[in-house]
């Protein structure tokens, strides 16, 4: 087996081995997306599917999963690499078992949400309120003005000693915005793209813009601008949607 | 004496009147005789006779769903008996609280003065749509022009509602926070710097 | 001879159940016991008698209305032989299903939840900023407050819509996480049988 052919499907990657890698070493991919586990069950999948243990293929794996996982980690925990070095071999790996067992209780989980989904997408309701009821009247009870100045402190107090807020890319991946774009658009009809992008900064408009090409490249969005520098109006591609609508879809909401 | 195999014919009107029930009551807007029909994949005319049908069972002083027509169509009401208890669920006594979102974004609408839903969303650390939304409706904030600039986002402030739920004559009454800033741009620039450090 | 003005005493429970079919009818979320007996002014034992009543006539089959006990609650839904109709006529608002991410943030925030973005990163590996904001969008998640201590991140928590939209009455009724990731263990036997073999 030739561990740099090893075929993946990840999220963030779909491509051989080799291909990731070049791309992370070039930085086109940002590693924290990347589900280095995911790699892993691919490759043990594949190792299952032969008679005898490739001990060149392991060897090889093994040393470059450990440089991506090195490299992972000290992206993500910048902070915490003198913590994970103390830790003794036998340690590390109890950890990790530890993490791994953790992540795949979740992965199954999820898998039964699918399952549950799939068996209640003929389950219709009603969301929101209906036709002919009364208009709630909703009354808030009197408010401490205090509380308003304490909420604000703890916005302007600076973060706690460890914080992950590092996670938060500064470069956004342009799947965050299809993702948005996608939700937005299964509430209204046409979203308004400068109001949506008005006031994030110059590179996330940008990687919202890249989103929409996106879209617009799978068939899923239309795109209108009525004059150059005119607001950017995006619709859903209905009879696309629908041709190509073949995943579960659960809830209804009323026209 | 020859009993009938079945005591009760359905009535073969039974099916599409279940099928129209079931739209009603997904419905959050009147469904016109077209849309029922198009849904129920049935003729016009079949379609009124089983509104008839269901006319009947779900009518006043029968059921609690009462059968309406209205302008735009169809749709179920509650029957006016119950009128009383409905007013009891909907006029629920005075909410108590306000969500953490909902105090954080009034919060920094109200000492930052017209804010943008980016900006709040900016400061808190996470996206402010629902959190603005809710306010809105609520009446406690309000739109207030947009930001300078070709495709400006939407801003809001505050309305004399707030005021009011809060024991405000005006918004120079809310607590003063000297130690994080003398004015509303310098609590602004405390805000958005410790924001950006949060996401560093 | 006295005629009694009404001929036909209706069942005493009747009225009542009328009184839920008209509060289930314009809810807009599924109701509570507590709240159903508040809004009808009744004791708990008649609202179960009543509700007993109601289930056996909206019940799948025999009716287009199905009342159901969901998302802590009881509502009223279409009946699953109307699907098809019903999908004719209505929107979904998650038009494509949830991608892997999202389903594995909405799994842990439905087990471990309230918990940060942090938190779910930190248990998948990867940044979980897109898959939240696109639960949050569509409901399915909600803020619940910060992390505790300065400058705490958010946390969410499965709202009543996500309860409803996979059927359950609440979220103990999700497997129990003992149950789930056998291979989990199977892994860390096996992590645990190459070592012992390289040692030995």
């Amino acid at each position: 087996m030739i561990v740099r052919e090893l075929e993946l499907d990840l999220d963030a990657f779909e491509g051989p081995f080799d291909l990731l890698l070049t791309l992370v070493l070039k930085e086109e991919l940002d590693l924290a997306e990347v589900d280095v586990a995911g790699i892993v069950v691919r490759f043990v999948e594949r190792l299952a599917e032969r008679e005898q243990l490739d001990l060149e293929a392991c060897g090889e794996f093994l040393v470059l999963v450990a440089a991506l996982l090195e490299l992972k980690a000290r992206g993500l925990f910048p902070d915490e690499e003198a913590e994970l070095a103390d830790l003794e071999p036998e340690e590390a790996a109890e950890e990790l078992a530890r993490r791994l067992a953790e992540y795949r209780r979740m992965k199954e989980a999820a898998a039964w949400l699918v399952e549950r989904l799939a068996g209640e997408r003929d389950r219709f309701f009603r969301i929101g309120p209906a036709p002919l009821a009364p208009q709630p009247e909703r009354r808030l009870a009197p408010q401490d003005p205090a509380k308003l100045g304490e909420v604000l402190r703890l916005l302007a107090a600076p973060p706690a000693t460890v914080s992950l807020a590092h996670m938060e890319l500064r470069f956004p991946p342009v799947a965050q915005f299809v993702e948005r774009f996608r939700a937005l658009l299964t509430r209204r009809s046409v979203v308004d793209f400068d109001q949506e992008v008005g006031g994030l900064t110059r590179v996330e408009q940008a990687v919202a813009f890249l989103a929409l090409l996106e879209l617009r490249r799978a068939n899923q969005i239309t795109i209108s601008q009525a004059a150059p520098f005119a607001p950017i109006r995006i619709a859903r591609a209905e009879e696309t949607a629908a041709a190509n609508e073949r995943t579960p879809a659960w809830i209804v909401h009323s026209a | 004496m020859d009993r009938p195999l079945r005591l009760v014919v359905a009535n073969p009107l039974d099916a599409l009147a279940r099928t129209l029930e079931a739209l009603l009551v997904v419905a959050s807007a009147p469904l016109s005789l077209d849309e029922l029909c198009a849904a129920a994949e049935e003729e016009q005319e079949r379609v009124d006779l089983a509104l008839g049908l269901l006319g009947e069972r779900y009518a006043e002083g029968r059921s609690g769903i009462v059968l309406e027509q209205v302008a735009g169509g169809w749709a179920f009401r509650a029957s006016r008996d119950a009128a009383d208890a409905c007013a009891r669920l909907f006029e629920r006594p005075v909410q108590r609280g306000l969500s953490q979102a909902a105090l954080e974004t009034l919060a920094i609408v109200a000492y930052l003065g017209p804010c943008s839903r980016p900006e709040v969303a900016r400061i808190r650390g996470v996206a402010a749509d629902s959190a603005v939304a809710g306010l809105v409706e609520r009446g406690l904030i309000a739109e207030a022009g947009r930001e300078d600039g070709i495709g400006g986002a939407v801003r809001y402030r505050t309305t004399p509602l707030f005021e009011r739920v809060f024991g405000l004559d005006n918004l120079s009454q809310l607590p003063r926070l000297d130690d994080l800033g003398d004015d509303a741009d310098m609590i602004r620039d405390r805000l958005h710097a410790v924001s950006a450090q949060r996401t560093a």
